[in-house]
């Protein structure tokens, strides 16, 4: 039997016909996307919620009964957790990852569709048991989504009882689930590409989520090695992180174990997760940036190389997150240095964005509003982050809202922003309908304006030292009061963004219900994507015959030729030169 | 295009809330002003960068806006840009770097005359330790920790007789005294934050940890516990007292050594029976308390609670309200009793059988219940108090008194003097009883336990 | 297809070929690299395991139990230290031959001995675990070893003892039922048109197994 | 190489030649358990057996050495990141024991 690679092999498909194997136990990677995705917005909602109900609390003290220092903790922990691994990783993988790569690459379905199918039923699954630990005795866990043992696991932190227990179990779901999905998509990018689709002519899109997608293969069994750890320790009562220790004034029989290892395992997988994140953003941002500006996108070998050095990179600066933990303090030498390398690759790639918008001719639109609103937030986001990684400047800032402002300012509105861009921009292939163009502007500038009112201040609530994941500061001898009528004003601000996201859930249902067809690729990009014969793609995404790729996805304006854009899946031969144009000279893709 | 402006107005604000606004970092109080040094340098650097970066990008959008006549410019790459770009970046972390781990050298290594001593943190208190006259720290373990040896120290460790222990939540430091703070925890992870000092580092239960620093300037400083360590987190807070040397050594005077706290002093019961005649005419002779005299009932209290009530009401710290009527007759009780014989008073009082109050309030008791669960962690599920966490019984008090005290601790009758630690939490805990009939609830839940 | 490409000489024009293909990155089956991938996945999860191990075991200031007196087998009066693990340890060696001349057996169309082979090599996985089991079961009822503590030393003994054992004997067991669902379908026939790279697949996660036990031997019971 | 067009297929004597190999160094490395060797000098014969049967099975029954070199490296190019953890996971771990030993009283 000779190998044959699967673009040359004969199609297979099995068209589901009932109703359920269409639509519920769909094997069809643009089905799992959906359901991926709105399983992850509808919990995001939940965790955008929670969010607002801590706001009101730091915005004004003791205003409000129906929260308390115990459910505040719970939810500052719940929102983290439900923000960075429910919402963002399931969106960004399972449902862009999903949807993107077959079509990306040029291949009917993920390499393994049964396994695919099997990644959302434990993501939603892993869902279900976090949420449920909202309704067990003793709540949800409240011990931050750091979950650092042993006070995660002692009477005295809320949800120490059943809540971390279904916390851990829900991350192990997960992680089965996500073990599941990454092999598919890994697999698929390596070796189900179609003709002609050599790695280098992948959009960046496919680049950042394949990285992605390795990181967390890498990355989770830190995540789940530990969680196996704390649930032995918190049900057979083991001491892996557990020293000697009084709790409340109660004895234990814990004895021996080394919370720092908790601390180093959970940041082994934490700081790769924070670019789990961020790399599949950095990768869609960079095509609607291309999309819109009419105009390649600039240094594409760099921006590739970036990606994958920004991935190798994050293995060995977890450490950042501990230089006042107690470790080895000569650990900061090291890690303090190889973190502030890390902004080498991704200067570039912030260089490379907005030198992609020079000379360009940028469209308006809104995804591409998001996209350069991405660019502004991200700038501010990651060079607060250097202040953070040059370990002695850490000392007075690690654990103060200077952290919080960091993080949400690169994960919890960076990202964010890409995904709404990448919602607005993929929401006519997907649906065949382009989202009302007024409503998203309205929810642009509201987003974007709105999150900066938050952010911005919150980076100097951090320098006059507020501690985080404080349910009140109480009285300080050294913060002013004006610190406080900020805090309310930041509170205001998030109620209204959160406001503001209304208007986006309204205009995808609107917009569903009401609007008309749209243009098949409104946006004329040039990825395979958009090309598909029927929109919204229908199973086996390609008809007949798979598509042949004859260059990269970014041959924008090329010199020359008639339309503005070329598909990747024309031939040379095909292309239109304007009268008389010497087709020599033309530009050529980068190989 | 509005975008592009907007962009611009962007920059312009940071640059103005940073510049003009009063949010800075507070003003330092330690030999560390390298680190706040290393900050401005990446200000700079940051800055320019935030301000160069953003600007041109609202240019080029300005600039390249849509405009059907004209294409964009082809052009894949541009080798030389791309490396002028990463030269330059990697030039500024450079800078940025290499102060920083110039001064984090200095944060490592810890000067040969620095003064040692050991914060212990537990949740949600302070407590300190200095090395007594050898100058070494006996070695210590959570293991060891019982009511009657609160610090965890090895009794068979030689080094540890002579330190001197400081059950409270004040430390008091020499100014311009290189000090290694040692720290450890008997729970939890907590951390030590001085702002003003600029340091900041976990206390982690099972090791120990350090940090060092030297005060420059006179005053009280707050002290932070920077990692969450449960429920009460934000309420564990204690105070750096920074004062001359002849000051510190005064006050260091005035606190036990670990020998002396271990054997403890004879107590004469008898004599304590005679000076309780003294109370028993208001708290009654079995010591259960009188609510038509707004007293509170004293056999469930223990003896270190009693102590220092009586030490707050002698100082100033408790009972200082003019409407506080009962407190004020406290104050001047307390300041007629005898301090050199307390113990035997107090001894006299835990000795009484334990009675309990009846409770007076009715209220949604499932409320109730649901309120107290935060204060179980610290008075314990049964409301019977824990003497390792310096939480008194409330089971059995008079739900009379314990109605009065919450309402102090609300309205800052209680609990507002910066050297009444757990007042000061009580006042935060109670914040969020928000309403009269919540209080009611939940006291009427007490009576039930 | 690439058969444009003439062969590469040397490793180095190898990858400069394959990563500028089109098509796949690799000339192999897309399942083996989908299990390849995840062995390496699941590598991290072993060391992570092992570090944990180590770290509580360098750091724990209690005696770490003498393993080769814990794990001794008394036969006939004597006491013969790290017995059955030496066994365990022969058992799946043996059991990784006889699971590569299954592949090789597969790949050559001789179905009914790689049904036998692979049947061969459940049975001695089994056994493996049976084994597990019965020194588990010595451990805890004879040593009075605890998850949570054990008379001879530091807690951690017991707890990374089952914990990493346990894991193990988890990807054991499931290769065994892994393996009994792929034999039959061999038998049946199902592979006769797909190919029997399914076969070797099967053989990378079973050799895999004992590659980890190799070192929870060393590491673990040796060390 | 027959990996390209058929399965992996190589000859059955080195199949049975790796086997005994491993039956031998397993041996080995029980003996020096047995043979109660300490310190150094076990520490270094344990890793080197451990690595030598590792080697064998990874290459040979997982014919690791007969797949293309590009997968070759794309598997073992992560697995980088572990002895970086191992490294800073056993400083961590003997500044632990360290300060236990100093501090602590055990
Ligand atoms: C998407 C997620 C994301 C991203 C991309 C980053 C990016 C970075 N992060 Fe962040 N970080 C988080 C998410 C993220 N972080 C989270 C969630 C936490 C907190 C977790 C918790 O405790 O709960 C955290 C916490 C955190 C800490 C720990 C703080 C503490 O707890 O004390 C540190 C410390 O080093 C740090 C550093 C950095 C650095 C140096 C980068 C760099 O990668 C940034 C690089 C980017 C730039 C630098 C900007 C672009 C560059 C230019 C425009 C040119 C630059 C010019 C020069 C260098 C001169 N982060
Ligand atoms: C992606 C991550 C993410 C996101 C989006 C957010 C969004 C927000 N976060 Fe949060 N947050 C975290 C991650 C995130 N956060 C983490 C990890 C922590 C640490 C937890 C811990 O300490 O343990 C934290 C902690 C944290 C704190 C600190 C609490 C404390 O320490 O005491 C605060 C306080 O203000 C806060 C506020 C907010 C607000 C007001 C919003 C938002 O309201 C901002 C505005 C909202 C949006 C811009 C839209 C978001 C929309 C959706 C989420 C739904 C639909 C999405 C799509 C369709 C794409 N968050
Ligand atoms: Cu102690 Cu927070
Ligand atoms: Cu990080």
């Amino acid at each position: 039997m000779t190998h044959i690679a699967i673009a040359d092999q004969e199609p297979e498909l099995h068209h589901p016909r009932t109703f359920i194997g269409k639509y519920i136990w769909s094997q069809d990677h643009k089905v799992i996307a959906i359901q991926y995705a709105c399983t992850a917005i509808f919990v995001g909602l939940i965790a955008l919620l929670l969010s607002v109900v801590m706001r009101l609390q730091l915005g004004f003290p003791d205003q409000f009964d129906f929260i308390n220092p115990n459910m505040y903790l719970q939810f500052v922990t719940m929102h983290g957790m439900i923000m960075v691994i429910y919402l963002l990783t399931a969106l960004l993988l399972g449902g862009f990852g999903n949807y993107l790569i077959p079509l990306m690459v040029g291949t009917r379905d993920m390499v393994f569709p049964y396994l695919n199918m099997l990644s959302y039923w434990f993501y939603f699954l892993s869902v279900l048991v976090l949420l449920a630990s909202f309704f067990v005795p003793g709540g949800p866990t409240g011990a931050g989504w750091t979950l650092y043992p042993p006070q995660s696991i002692l009477e005295g932190t809320p949800g120490s009882g059943m809540g971390i227990v279904l916390m851990l179990v829900s991350l192990a779901i997960f992680i089965i689930a996500f073990t599941m999905g990454g092999l598919n998509y890994v697999s698929t990018i390596l070796q189900a590409r179609t003709r002609g689709m050599t790695l280098m002519r992948m959009p960046l899109t496919i680049w950042g989520i394949f990285t992605a997608t390795i990181l967390g293969l890498f990355a989770f069994p830190a995540l789940l090695v530990s969680a196996i750890m704390m649930l032995f320790d918190t049900l057979l009562g083991t001491s892996f992180f557990m020293p000697a220790i009084v709790s409340l004034g109660e004895a234990t029989d814990y004895e021996g174990g080394s919370p720092i290892l908790f601390q180093h395992l959970f940041w082994f997988f934490g700081h790769p997760e924070v670019y789990i994140v961020a790399l599949p953003a950095f990768g869609m941002v960079s095509d609607v940036l291309s999309v819109h500006a009419r105009k390649n996108i600039f240094g594409y070998r760099m921006m590739v190389w970036a990606i994958v050095f920004i991935g190798g990179l994050s293995f060995v600066v977890w450490a950042h997150h501990m230089y006042v933990s107690g470790m080895n303090p000569y650990f900061g030498f090291f890690f303090a240095t190889t973190t502030l390398i890390i902004a080498v690759p991704t200067a570039i790639k912030v260089y490379n964005w907005v030198l992609t918008l020079w000379q360009g001719n940028i469209h308006l639109t809104v995804p591409m509003l998001f996209a350069i609103g991405f660019i502004f937030t991200f700038t501010h986001g990651g060079l607060s982050g250097l202040f953070l990684g040059n370990v002695v400047i850490d000392l007075p800032l690690s654990d103060t809202f200077f952290v919080v402002a960091h993080f949400h300012m690169v994960m919890g509105v960076s990202p964010i922003m890409v995904l709404f861009a990448a919602i607005y921009h993929w929401f006519p292939l997907v649906t065949g309908k382009q989202l009302n163009t007024r409503l998203g502007m309205i929810h642009f500038w509201g987003t974007f304006l709105g999150t900066y009112a938050i952010y911005l201040p919150m980076h100097y609530i951090g320098f006059l030292g507020v501690p985080r994941r404080y349910y009140a500061l109480g009285d300080t001898s050294f913060i002013p009061d004006s610190a406080h009528a900020l805090n309310a004003n930041i509170t205001i601000a998030a109620i209204i963004v959160a406001l503001f996201q209304l208007i986006f859930i309204f205009n995808l249902f609107w917009t569903v219900k009401r609007e008309p067809k749209s243009r098949i690729n409104p946006w004329g990009a040039a990825s395979l994507e958009w090309h598909t014969p029927d929109v919204p793609p229908r199973h086996g995404n390609w008809g007949k015959e798979l598509p042949t790729v004859h260059r990269w996805a970014y041959d924008y304006s090329v010199p020359g030729v008639v339309e503005d854009f070329i598909p990747q899946h024309m031939a040379d031969s095909e292309v239109v030169y304007e009268p008389g144009f010497d087709r020599t000279s033309s530009g050529r893709e980068p190989t | 295009m509005y975008i592009a402006i907007v962009i611009v107005g962007l920059v312009a604000i940071t640059l103005i809330l940073h510049f003009a606004s009063p949010w800075w970092l507070t003003p330092l109080a330690s030999n560390w002003s390298s680190i706040d040094t290393t900050i401005e340098i990446s200000f700079w650097i940051t800055g320019v960068v935030f301000v160069a970066v953003n600007l041109f990008l609202a240019w080029c959008v300005w600039r390249y806006r849509h405009n059907k006549d004209r294409r964009s410019h082809y052009e894949p790459e541009n080798k030389k840009l791309e490396i002028w770009l990463t030269a330059l970046t990697t030039l500024g972390v450079i800078a940025m770097l290499t102060p920083g781990l110039i001064v984090w050298g200095q944060v490592v290594h810890v000067p040969d005359d620095a003064m040692e001593v050991e914060a212990i943190g537990q949740q949600w208190q302070w407590t300190f330790r200095f090395p007594g006259d050898d100058g070494v720290l006996g070695a210590a373990n959570a293991r060891f920790v019982s009511t009657d040896n609160r610090f965890g120290l090895d009794p068979s460790d030689v080094n540890g007789a002579d330190d001197i222990l400081i059950e409270h939540h004040r430390l008091h430091l020499p100014v311009d005294q290189p000090v290694k703070l040692v720290l450890r925890s008997n729970d939890v992870l907590h951390n030590f934050a001085v702002p003003q000092f600029r340091v900041k580092m976990d206390l982690v239960p099972g090791t120990q940890t350090y940090q060092w620093f030297t005060p420059t300037r006179l005053g009280s400083f707050d002290v932070l516990c920077e990692e969450l360590c449960g429920l009460a987190h934000y309420t564990m807070k204690g105070q750096v007292q920074v004062e001359t040397n002849q000051d510190f050594q005064n006050w260091l005077a005035t606190y036990p050594t670990f020998a002396e706290v271990q054997s403890g002093n004879e107590v004469d019961l008898a004599a304590g029976e005679t000076q309780y005649q003294a109370c028993a005419g208001c708290h009654g002779a079995d010591g259960r308390g009188n609510d038509a005299l707004n007293t509170p009932n004293l056999t469930r209290l223990d003896r270190r609670y009693m102590a220092r009530q009586l030490r707050h009401y002698r100082e100033g710290i408790r009972g200082t309200e003019r409407e506080d009527t009962p407190g004020q007759t406290m104050v001047s009780i307390a300041q007629s009793t005898d301090v050199d014989s307390e113990a035997d008073l107090l001894a006299y009082i835990a000795s009484l059988d334990p009675v309990d109050v009846e409770g007076t309030l009715q209220g949604d008791t499932s409320n109730g219940q649901r309120l107290y669960g935060a204060c179980a962690a610290c008075h314990g599920t049964l409301a019977e108090g824990k003497e390792l966490l310096s939480a008194p019984a409330l089971a059995g008090q008079s739900d009379l008194y314990l109605k009065r005290q919450l309402e102090h601790f609300s309205m800052g009758w209680r609990g507002k003097h910066p050297q009444d630690q757990f007042g000061t939490q009580m006042r935060l805990m109670t914040s969020t009883i928000h309403s009269p009939e919540r209080l009611r609830d939940l006291l009427a839940y007490i009576a039930t336990l | 297809m690439t058969e444009l490409n003439s062969r590469p000489k040397g490793y180095w024009q190898h990858m400069i070929v394959d990563w500028s293909a089109d098509k796949e990155a690799f000339k192999v089956n897309w399942g083996k690299v989908m299990m390849w991938v995840f062995l390496v996945s699941d590598t991290f999860i072993f060391s992570l395991f092992l570090i944990g191990y180590m770290n509580v075991r360098i750091s724990a200031s209690e005696a770490w139990p003498l393993t080769s007196e814990v794990f001794a087998l008394v036969v006939g009066g004597e006491h013969i230290p790290l017995l059955l693990i030496a066994i365990m340890t022969f058992i799946l060696i043996t059991s990784s031959g006889t699971m590569a001349m299954a592949v090789n057996t597969a790949y050559q169309g001789n179905k009914t001995a790689t049904f036998w082979l692979m049947v061969a090599t459940a049975v001695l996985g089994a056994s493996f675990v049976g084994m597990q089991a019965f020194e588990w079961t010595k451990l805890i009822v004879e040593e009075g070893v605890r998850p949570w503590g054990n008379p001879m030393g530091a807690a951690q003994f017991g707890s990374t003892f089952f914990m990493i054992t346990g894991f193990h004997g988890l990807h054991v067991t499931g290769g065994v039922i892994y393996l009994t669902i792929v034999a039959t379908k061999v038998k049946l026939g199902h592979y006769d048109k797909k190919g029997y790279q399914i076969v070797e697949i099967t053989g990378l996660y079973w050799h895999f197994v004992d590659l980890v036990w190799v070192f929870i031997f060393a590491f673990f019971y040796l060390w | 190489m027959s990996a390209d067009t058929q399965g992996q297929q190589h000859p059955l004597g080195l199949y049975f030649k790796v086997w005994g190999l491993l039956f031998v160094l397993s041996a080995m490395s029980y003996m020096v358990d047995y043979l109660q060797f300490q310190g150094l000098l076990r520490w270094s014969l344990i890793l080197i057996f451990m690595f030598l049967k590792a080697g064998l099975i990874l290459s040979v029954f997982m014919h690791f050495a007969w797949e293309p070199i590009t997968l070759r490296i794309a598997l073992l190019t992560p697995t980088l990141a572990i002895p970086v953890f191992i490294a800073f996971m056993a400083i961590e771990g003997s500044y632990t024991l360290n300060s236990r030993l100093m501090f602590l009283a055990g």
